[in-house]
Protein backbone atom coordinates (compact mmCIF):
# COMPACT_ATOMS: atom_id res chain seq x y z
CA UNK A 1 0.00 0.00 0.00
CA UNK A 2 0.99 3.82 0.06
CA UNK A 3 0.90 6.69 2.11
CA UNK A 4 1.70 10.47 1.46
CA UNK A 5 4.50 11.52 3.73
CA UNK A 6 3.98 15.42 4.13
CA UNK A 7 7.05 17.49 5.95
CA UNK A 8 7.20 21.54 7.07
CA UNK A 9 9.34 24.26 8.17
CA UNK A 10 12.99 22.74 8.68
CA UNK A 11 12.58 19.54 7.89
CA UNK A 12 11.07 20.37 4.12
CA UNK A 13 13.97 22.31 4.15
CA UNK A 14 16.10 19.63 4.58
CA UNK A 15 14.88 17.24 2.88
CA UNK A 16 14.16 20.20 -0.45
CA UNK A 17 10.63 18.66 -0.13
CA UNK A 18 7.20 19.14 1.20
CA UNK A 19 5.68 15.74 0.27
CA UNK A 20 5.86 12.31 -1.33
CA UNK A 21 4.62 9.20 -1.76
CA UNK A 22 5.76 6.22 -0.23
CA UNK A 23 5.60 2.42 -0.44
CA UNK A 24 5.11 0.13 2.68
CA UNK A 25 3.61 -3.11 3.89
CA UNK A 26 0.32 -3.81 5.24
CA UNK A 27 -0.06 -3.36 8.49
CA UNK A 28 2.88 -0.70 8.95
CA UNK A 29 2.80 1.61 12.15
CA UNK A 30 3.88 4.98 12.05
CA UNK A 31 7.28 4.32 14.14
CA UNK A 32 7.80 2.05 11.70
CA UNK A 33 7.33 4.04 8.92
CA UNK A 34 9.86 6.89 10.84
CA UNK A 35 12.20 4.06 11.49
CA UNK A 36 12.44 3.30 7.81
CA UNK A 37 12.65 6.80 7.32
CA UNK A 38 14.78 7.81 9.15
CA UNK A 39 17.68 5.18 8.29
CA UNK A 40 17.15 6.26 4.79
CA UNK A 41 17.37 10.07 5.30
CA UNK A 42 19.53 11.64 8.01
CA UNK A 43 17.45 14.74 8.55
CA UNK A 44 14.67 12.70 9.42
CA UNK A 45 17.16 10.46 11.62
CA UNK A 46 18.52 13.97 13.73
CA UNK A 47 15.33 14.83 14.72
CA UNK A 48 13.75 11.23 15.37
CA UNK A 49 13.54 11.69 18.83
CA UNK A 50 11.46 15.30 18.80
CA UNK A 51 9.57 13.98 15.53
CA UNK A 52 5.76 14.10 16.41
CA UNK A 53 3.26 12.15 13.49
CA UNK A 54 -0.34 13.23 12.42
CA UNK A 55 -2.26 10.82 10.15
CA UNK A 56 -4.95 12.73 8.22
CA UNK A 57 -4.49 15.89 10.26
CA UNK A 58 -5.13 14.14 13.76
CA UNK A 59 -2.58 13.80 16.25
CA UNK A 60 -2.17 9.78 16.50
CA UNK A 61 0.22 7.80 19.10
CA UNK A 62 3.56 6.32 17.37
CA UNK A 63 1.66 2.72 16.88
CA UNK A 64 -0.56 3.81 14.93
CA UNK A 65 -1.18 1.22 12.02
CA UNK A 66 -1.30 3.10 8.79
CA UNK A 67 -3.78 2.52 6.04
CA UNK A 68 -3.71 2.96 2.70
CA UNK A 69 -3.84 6.82 1.58
CA UNK A 70 -2.96 7.83 4.67
CA UNK A 71 -1.26 11.14 5.08
CA UNK A 72 1.37 11.31 7.06
CA UNK A 73 3.22 14.18 8.93
CA UNK A 74 6.44 14.43 10.35
CA UNK A 75 6.32 16.89 12.56
CA UNK A 76 8.99 18.96 14.53
CA UNK A 77 8.09 21.31 17.45
CA UNK A 78 6.02 23.72 16.44
CA UNK A 79 6.56 26.84 17.55
CA UNK A 80 3.34 29.60 15.89
CA UNK A 81 1.82 32.21 17.40
CA UNK B 1 -21.70 26.57 29.81
CA UNK B 2 -24.00 24.42 28.19
CA UNK B 3 -26.21 27.53 26.73
CA UNK B 4 -23.04 29.52 25.24
CA UNK B 5 -21.59 26.03 24.02
CA UNK B 6 -24.82 25.65 21.66
CA UNK B 7 -24.82 29.04 20.62
CA UNK B 8 -21.30 29.91 20.76
CA UNK B 9 -19.71 30.97 17.12
CA UNK B 10 -16.19 30.18 16.19
CA UNK B 11 -14.09 31.87 12.92
CA UNK B 12 -10.95 30.45 12.62
CA UNK B 13 -8.34 31.07 9.69
CA UNK B 14 -4.94 30.62 7.98
CA UNK B 15 -4.05 32.82 5.46
CA UNK B 16 -0.93 34.65 3.98
CA UNK B 17 -2.42 38.30 4.12
CA UNK B 18 -2.27 40.53 6.89
CA UNK B 19 -4.43 39.88 9.54
CA UNK B 20 -7.47 42.14 9.45
CA UNK B 21 -8.32 43.93 13.45
CA UNK B 22 -11.52 45.51 12.20
CA UNK B 23 -12.98 42.03 10.88
CA UNK B 24 -12.21 40.27 13.62
CA UNK B 25 -13.44 42.90 15.98
CA UNK B 26 -16.62 43.00 13.56
CA UNK B 27 -17.21 39.50 14.18
CA UNK B 28 -16.56 39.30 18.08
CA UNK B 29 -18.99 42.88 18.41
CA UNK B 30 -22.20 41.05 16.77
CA UNK B 31 -22.35 39.25 19.56
CA UNK B 32 -23.60 42.18 21.44
CA UNK B 33 -21.24 40.76 25.28
CA UNK B 34 -20.08 43.29 27.09
CA UNK B 35 -16.57 42.94 26.62
CA UNK B 36 -14.18 41.29 24.20
CA UNK B 37 -10.37 40.47 24.75
CA UNK B 38 -7.95 41.01 21.91
CA UNK B 39 -4.56 38.88 22.06
CA UNK B 40 -2.38 39.95 18.86
CA UNK B 41 1.76 37.93 19.10
CA UNK B 42 3.27 40.57 17.10
CA UNK B 43 6.98 40.27 15.44
CA UNK B 44 9.29 41.55 17.82
CA UNK B 45 12.26 43.29 16.89
CA UNK B 46 14.86 42.73 20.20
CA UNK B 47 15.69 39.35 21.36
CA UNK B 48 17.98 39.70 23.86
CA UNK B 49 20.83 40.74 22.36
CA UNK B 50 19.61 39.93 18.73
CA UNK B 51 17.36 42.03 16.33
CA UNK B 52 15.11 40.46 13.91
CA UNK B 53 14.80 41.61 10.95
CA UNK B 54 11.11 40.00 10.39
CA UNK B 55 9.47 36.30 10.65
CA UNK B 56 8.21 33.64 9.03
CA UNK B 57 5.56 31.49 9.36
CA UNK B 58 5.02 28.11 7.84
CA UNK B 59 1.93 25.69 8.42
CA UNK B 60 0.50 22.18 8.02
CA UNK B 61 -2.74 24.28 6.90
CA UNK B 62 -5.69 21.50 7.08
CA UNK B 63 -4.48 20.48 10.58
CA UNK B 64 -3.87 23.82 12.02
CA UNK B 65 -7.32 24.58 11.13
CA UNK B 66 -9.13 21.83 12.53
CA UNK B 67 -6.29 22.07 15.66
CA UNK B 68 -7.63 26.01 16.12
CA UNK B 69 -11.56 24.55 16.56
CA UNK B 70 -10.68 22.35 18.75
CA UNK B 71 -9.03 24.83 20.74
CA UNK B 72 -11.78 27.26 20.42
CA UNK B 73 -14.79 24.42 21.17
CA UNK B 74 -12.50 23.08 24.36
CA UNK B 75 -12.62 27.49 25.48
CA UNK B 76 -16.21 27.25 25.02
CA UNK B 77 -16.88 23.89 27.10
CA UNK B 78 -14.46 25.81 30.30
CA UNK B 79 -15.66 29.37 29.99
CA UNK B 80 -18.87 31.26 29.03
CA UNK B 81 -17.81 32.79 25.82
CA UNK B 82 -20.56 34.04 23.06
CA UNK B 83 -17.77 34.06 20.05
CA UNK B 84 -14.29 33.04 19.50
CA UNK B 85 -11.79 34.07 16.62
CA UNK B 86 -8.45 32.49 15.88
CA UNK B 87 -6.56 33.58 13.00
CA UNK B 88 -2.76 32.91 12.10
CA UNK B 89 -1.13 34.63 9.57
CA UNK B 90 1.81 32.51 6.98
CA UNK B 91 4.85 33.35 5.01
CA UNK B 92 6.21 36.92 6.21
CA UNK B 93 5.64 38.83 9.07
CA UNK B 94 7.68 42.14 9.14
CA UNK B 95 8.34 43.60 12.59
CA UNK B 96 5.50 44.92 14.59
CA UNK B 97 2.86 43.30 12.46
CA UNK B 98 0.80 40.56 13.88
CA UNK B 99 1.48 36.82 12.84
CA UNK B 100 -1.91 35.82 15.04
CA UNK B 101 -4.98 37.41 16.26
CA UNK B 102 -6.86 35.85 19.23
CA UNK B 103 -10.13 37.25 20.12
CA UNK B 104 -13.00 36.52 22.51
CA UNK B 105 -16.75 38.07 23.47
CA UNK B 106 -18.39 37.07 26.13
CA UNK B 107 -21.21 38.84 28.49
CA UNK B 108 -18.79 39.73 30.92
CA UNK B 109 -14.86 40.38 31.15
CA UNK B 110 -13.50 37.54 32.70
CA UNK B 111 -14.15 34.88 30.44
CA UNK B 112 -13.10 36.93 27.94
CA UNK B 113 -9.50 37.74 29.34
CA UNK B 114 -9.32 33.80 30.75
CA UNK B 115 -10.29 32.12 27.24
CA UNK B 116 -8.16 34.44 25.33
CA UNK B 117 -4.98 33.57 27.18
CA UNK B 118 -5.96 29.85 27.56
CA UNK B 119 -6.06 30.00 23.53
CA UNK B 120 -3.16 31.60 22.70
CA UNK B 121 -1.36 29.60 25.96
CA UNK B 122 -2.93 26.23 23.67
CA UNK B 123 -1.65 26.84 20.48
CA UNK B 124 1.35 27.80 21.06
CA UNK B 125 1.45 24.34 22.46
CA UNK B 126 -0.35 22.58 19.88
CA UNK B 127 -0.96 23.99 16.46
CA UNK B 128 1.19 23.11 13.73
CA UNK B 129 2.89 26.44 12.98
CA UNK B 130 6.41 27.17 12.46
CA UNK B 131 8.33 29.96 13.01
CA UNK B 132 11.76 30.97 10.95
CA UNK B 133 13.87 34.41 12.53
CA UNK B 134 15.27 36.16 9.96
CA UNK B 135 17.71 38.22 11.76
CA UNK B 136 19.68 41.48 11.00
CA UNK B 137 23.11 39.91 10.57
CA UNK B 138 21.25 37.78 7.70
CA UNK B 139 20.81 34.29 9.05
CA UNK B 140 17.90 32.34 9.31
CA UNK B 141 16.74 30.37 12.30
CA UNK B 142 13.53 27.50 12.49
CA UNK B 143 12.14 28.00 16.28
CA UNK B 144 10.96 24.71 18.16
CA UNK B 145 13.59 22.75 19.72
CA UNK B 146 11.08 20.53 21.58
CA UNK B 147 7.61 19.86 22.16
CA UNK B 148 6.05 21.74 25.58
CA UNK B 149 4.18 19.10 26.52
CA UNK C 1 10.52 46.77 35.91
CA UNK C 2 12.83 50.36 35.79
CA UNK C 3 14.21 50.42 32.47
CA UNK C 4 10.50 50.00 30.97
CA UNK C 5 8.87 52.34 33.90
CA UNK C 6 11.09 55.03 32.03
CA UNK C 7 10.75 54.20 28.71
CA UNK C 8 6.93 53.29 28.32
CA UNK C 9 4.52 55.23 26.46
CA UNK C 10 0.98 55.89 27.82
CA UNK C 11 -1.73 56.97 25.70
CA UNK C 12 -4.99 58.40 27.21
CA UNK C 13 -8.06 59.46 25.79
CA UNK C 14 -11.81 61.00 26.76
CA UNK C 15 -13.82 61.34 23.72
CA UNK C 16 -17.47 61.34 22.59
CA UNK C 17 -17.02 59.89 19.18
CA UNK C 18 -16.66 56.05 18.67
CA UNK C 19 -13.11 54.57 19.32
CA UNK C 20 -10.64 53.35 16.83
CA UNK C 21 -9.24 50.76 17.45
CA UNK C 22 -7.06 50.74 14.42
CA UNK C 23 -5.52 53.85 16.21
CA UNK C 24 -5.02 52.34 19.10
CA UNK C 25 -3.31 49.25 17.63
CA UNK C 26 -1.32 51.76 15.52
CA UNK C 27 0.07 53.00 19.15
CA UNK C 28 0.88 49.86 20.50
CA UNK C 29 2.44 48.38 17.88
CA UNK C 30 4.79 50.58 17.32
CA UNK C 31 6.37 49.30 20.45
CA UNK C 32 8.30 46.55 18.46
CA UNK C 33 6.90 44.36 21.08
CA UNK C 34 6.07 40.64 20.99
CA UNK C 35 2.42 40.64 22.22
CA UNK C 36 -0.47 43.43 22.32
CA UNK C 37 -3.24 42.51 24.51
CA UNK C 38 -6.22 44.39 24.19
CA UNK C 39 -10.38 44.61 25.91
CA UNK C 40 -13.00 46.33 24.88
CA UNK C 41 -16.06 47.08 27.08
CA UNK C 42 -18.84 47.15 24.82
CA UNK C 43 -22.60 47.74 25.12
CA UNK C 44 -24.67 44.47 26.24
CA UNK C 45 -28.03 43.35 24.44
CA UNK C 46 -29.01 41.87 27.16
CA UNK C 47 -28.67 41.81 30.96
CA UNK C 48 -30.58 39.47 32.97
CA UNK C 49 -34.08 39.89 31.94
CA UNK C 50 -33.40 43.25 30.52
CA UNK C 51 -33.01 44.14 27.34
CA UNK C 52 -30.69 47.36 26.65
CA UNK C 53 -31.34 49.96 23.80
CA UNK C 54 -28.22 52.01 23.89
CA UNK C 55 -25.88 53.10 27.41
CA UNK C 56 -24.61 56.72 27.71
CA UNK C 57 -21.46 57.50 29.76
CA UNK C 58 -20.63 61.07 31.54
CA UNK C 59 -17.23 61.97 32.79
CA UNK C 60 -15.79 64.36 34.94
CA UNK C 61 -13.08 64.60 32.21
CA UNK C 62 -9.87 66.31 33.51
CA UNK C 63 -10.40 64.34 36.74
CA UNK C 64 -10.92 61.34 34.70
CA UNK C 65 -7.82 61.66 32.91
CA UNK C 66 -5.49 61.91 35.35
CA UNK C 67 -6.88 59.22 37.32
CA UNK C 68 -6.00 56.78 33.67
CA UNK C 69 -2.87 57.74 33.53
CA UNK C 70 -2.57 57.12 37.03
CA UNK C 71 -3.27 53.59 36.44
CA UNK C 72 -0.82 53.72 33.61
CA UNK C 73 1.59 54.17 35.45
CA UNK C 74 0.79 52.13 38.09
CA UNK C 75 0.71 48.87 35.76
CA UNK C 76 4.29 50.12 34.10
CA UNK C 77 5.40 49.67 37.67
CA UNK C 78 4.14 46.60 38.56
CA UNK C 79 5.16 44.55 34.62
CA UNK C 80 7.26 45.01 32.03
CA UNK C 81 5.22 46.53 29.65
CA UNK C 82 6.03 48.46 27.14
CA UNK C 83 3.17 50.99 25.95
CA UNK C 84 -0.24 51.43 27.42
CA UNK C 85 -3.70 52.86 25.99
CA UNK C 86 -6.89 53.71 27.26
CA UNK C 87 -9.63 55.07 25.94
CA UNK C 88 -13.24 56.14 27.36
CA UNK C 89 -15.78 57.19 25.13
CA UNK C 90 -18.58 59.49 26.51
CA UNK C 91 -22.09 60.19 25.00
CA UNK C 92 -24.63 57.54 23.28
CA UNK C 93 -22.52 54.21 22.79
CA UNK C 94 -25.30 51.71 21.02
CA UNK C 95 -25.38 48.22 21.26
CA UNK C 96 -22.12 46.51 20.26
CA UNK C 97 -19.99 49.59 20.24
CA UNK C 98 -17.16 50.10 22.44
CA UNK C 99 -17.50 52.19 25.46
CA UNK C 100 -13.96 51.73 26.70
CA UNK C 101 -10.81 50.46 25.04
CA UNK C 102 -7.59 49.08 27.23
CA UNK C 103 -4.86 48.01 24.98
CA UNK C 104 -0.98 46.70 26.62
CA UNK C 105 1.81 46.60 24.86
CA UNK C 106 4.92 43.89 25.88
CA UNK C 107 7.73 42.32 25.23
CA UNK C 108 5.95 38.79 26.19
CA UNK C 109 2.01 38.09 26.92
CA UNK C 110 2.14 37.52 29.86
CA UNK C 111 2.55 40.85 31.27
CA UNK C 112 0.35 42.19 28.03
CA UNK C 113 -2.54 40.11 29.93
CA UNK C 114 -2.13 40.73 33.61
CA UNK C 115 -1.49 44.38 32.87
CA UNK C 116 -4.74 44.81 30.35
CA UNK C 117 -6.69 42.90 33.11
CA UNK C 118 -6.03 45.27 36.20
CA UNK C 119 -6.40 48.39 33.75
CA UNK C 120 -9.66 47.49 33.54
CA UNK C 121 -10.71 46.26 36.93
CA UNK C 122 -8.96 49.46 38.55
CA UNK C 123 -10.68 51.82 36.00
CA UNK C 124 -14.15 50.52 36.93
CA UNK C 125 -13.33 51.26 40.76
CA UNK C 126 -11.68 54.72 40.40
CA UNK C 127 -12.00 56.19 37.26
CA UNK C 128 -15.27 58.92 37.39
CA UNK C 129 -17.02 58.01 34.64
CA UNK C 130 -20.45 57.12 34.72
CA UNK C 131 -23.19 54.49 33.09
CA UNK C 132 -26.52 54.95 32.13
CA UNK C 133 -29.09 52.34 31.03
CA UNK C 134 -31.42 53.29 28.12
CA UNK C 135 -33.68 49.94 28.33
CA UNK C 136 -35.86 48.96 25.37
CA UNK C 137 -38.95 49.53 27.47
CA UNK C 138 -37.77 53.11 27.74
CA UNK C 139 -36.75 53.49 31.25
CA UNK C 140 -33.51 54.77 32.04
CA UNK C 141 -30.97 53.66 34.76
CA UNK C 142 -27.63 55.38 36.24
CA UNK C 143 -25.30 52.72 37.05
CA UNK C 144 -23.18 52.67 40.30
CA UNK C 145 -25.03 51.89 43.61
CA UNK C 146 -22.26 51.69 45.92
CA UNK C 147 -18.38 52.07 45.42
CA UNK C 148 -15.99 48.85 45.06
CA UNK C 149 -13.17 49.89 47.16
CA UNK D 1 -14.13 82.85 50.40
CA UNK D 2 -15.73 81.07 47.89
CA UNK D 3 -15.44 77.19 45.72
CA UNK D 4 -16.56 75.98 42.67
CA UNK D 5 -19.28 73.03 43.04
CA UNK D 6 -19.30 70.03 40.41
CA UNK D 7 -21.75 67.51 39.78
CA UNK D 8 -22.41 64.83 37.39
CA UNK D 9 -24.73 61.91 36.03
CA UNK D 10 -27.18 61.42 38.46
CA UNK D 11 -26.53 64.10 41.22
CA UNK D 12 -26.50 66.63 37.91
CA UNK D 13 -29.54 65.34 36.83
CA UNK D 14 -31.34 65.81 40.27
CA UNK D 15 -29.91 69.04 40.55
CA UNK D 16 -30.47 70.47 37.09
CA UNK D 17 -27.22 72.20 37.61
CA UNK D 18 -23.49 70.62 36.63
CA UNK D 19 -22.09 73.41 38.80
CA UNK D 20 -22.33 76.46 40.96
CA UNK D 21 -20.70 78.77 42.68
CA UNK D 22 -20.92 78.44 46.77
CA UNK D 23 -19.63 80.94 49.33
CA UNK D 24 -18.44 78.97 52.79
CA UNK D 25 -16.57 80.47 55.97
CA UNK D 26 -12.33 80.14 55.79
CA UNK D 27 -11.59 76.33 56.73
CA UNK D 28 -14.35 74.78 55.62
CA UNK D 29 -13.62 71.16 55.11
CA UNK D 30 -14.93 69.22 52.38
CA UNK D 31 -17.18 67.03 55.02
CA UNK D 32 -18.57 70.31 56.18
CA UNK D 33 -19.46 71.38 52.54
CA UNK D 34 -21.17 67.99 52.12
CA UNK D 35 -23.29 68.31 55.14
CA UNK D 36 -24.20 72.39 54.43
CA UNK D 37 -25.29 70.94 50.93
CA UNK D 38 -26.96 68.31 52.17
CA UNK D 39 -29.22 70.20 54.37
CA UNK D 40 -30.33 71.98 51.76
CA UNK D 41 -30.50 69.79 48.63
CA UNK D 42 -32.77 66.78 48.90
CA UNK D 43 -31.04 65.06 46.22
CA UNK D 44 -27.44 65.47 47.69
CA UNK D 45 -28.97 64.15 51.55
CA UNK D 46 -30.30 60.91 49.92
CA UNK D 47 -26.94 60.06 48.52
CA UNK D 48 -24.75 61.83 51.24
CA UNK D 49 -23.70 58.20 52.80
CA UNK D 50 -22.37 57.29 48.97
CA UNK D 51 -20.51 60.44 48.27
CA UNK D 52 -17.14 60.94 47.67
CA UNK D 53 -15.48 64.18 47.11
CA UNK D 54 -12.56 64.88 44.56
CA UNK D 55 -10.52 68.75 44.98
CA UNK D 56 -9.38 70.01 41.89
CA UNK D 57 -9.53 66.51 40.28
CA UNK D 58 -7.68 64.59 43.02
CA UNK D 59 -9.80 62.34 45.09
CA UNK D 60 -9.81 63.73 48.95
CA UNK D 61 -9.96 62.68 52.33
CA UNK D 62 -13.65 64.13 53.97
CA UNK D 63 -11.94 66.39 56.12
CA UNK D 64 -9.98 67.75 53.86
CA UNK D 65 -9.76 71.75 54.32
CA UNK D 66 -10.60 73.94 51.12
CA UNK D 67 -9.42 76.82 49.90
CA UNK D 68 -10.91 80.05 47.70
CA UNK D 69 -11.23 78.76 44.55
CA UNK D 70 -11.19 75.08 44.67
CA UNK D 71 -13.00 73.14 42.32
CA UNK D 72 -15.16 70.47 44.25
CA UNK D 73 -16.44 67.44 42.78
CA UNK D 74 -19.12 65.11 44.29
CA UNK D 75 -19.26 62.10 43.22
CA UNK D 76 -21.38 59.55 43.42
CA UNK D 77 -20.38 55.14 42.70
CA UNK D 78 -18.70 55.51 39.92
CA UNK D 79 -19.84 53.00 36.82
CA UNK D 80 -17.41 53.32 34.08
CA UNK D 81 -15.88 50.64 31.94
Amino acid sequence: MTVIVNVFARLREQLGTSAWTESVPEGTTSRQLVKVLSEREAAISELENVLRVAVNDEWVQKDRILEDGDEVALLTPVSGG
Amino acid sequence: MLDSRQSMEIKVDIQAAPLSLDELWAFLAAAEGGGIAIFGGTTRRITGERVTEQLSYEAHESMARREMEKLAVKAGEQWDVLRIGLIHRTGIVPVSEASVLIGVASAHRGPAFEAARFLIDELKVSVPVWKKEHFADGTTEWQGDDWVR
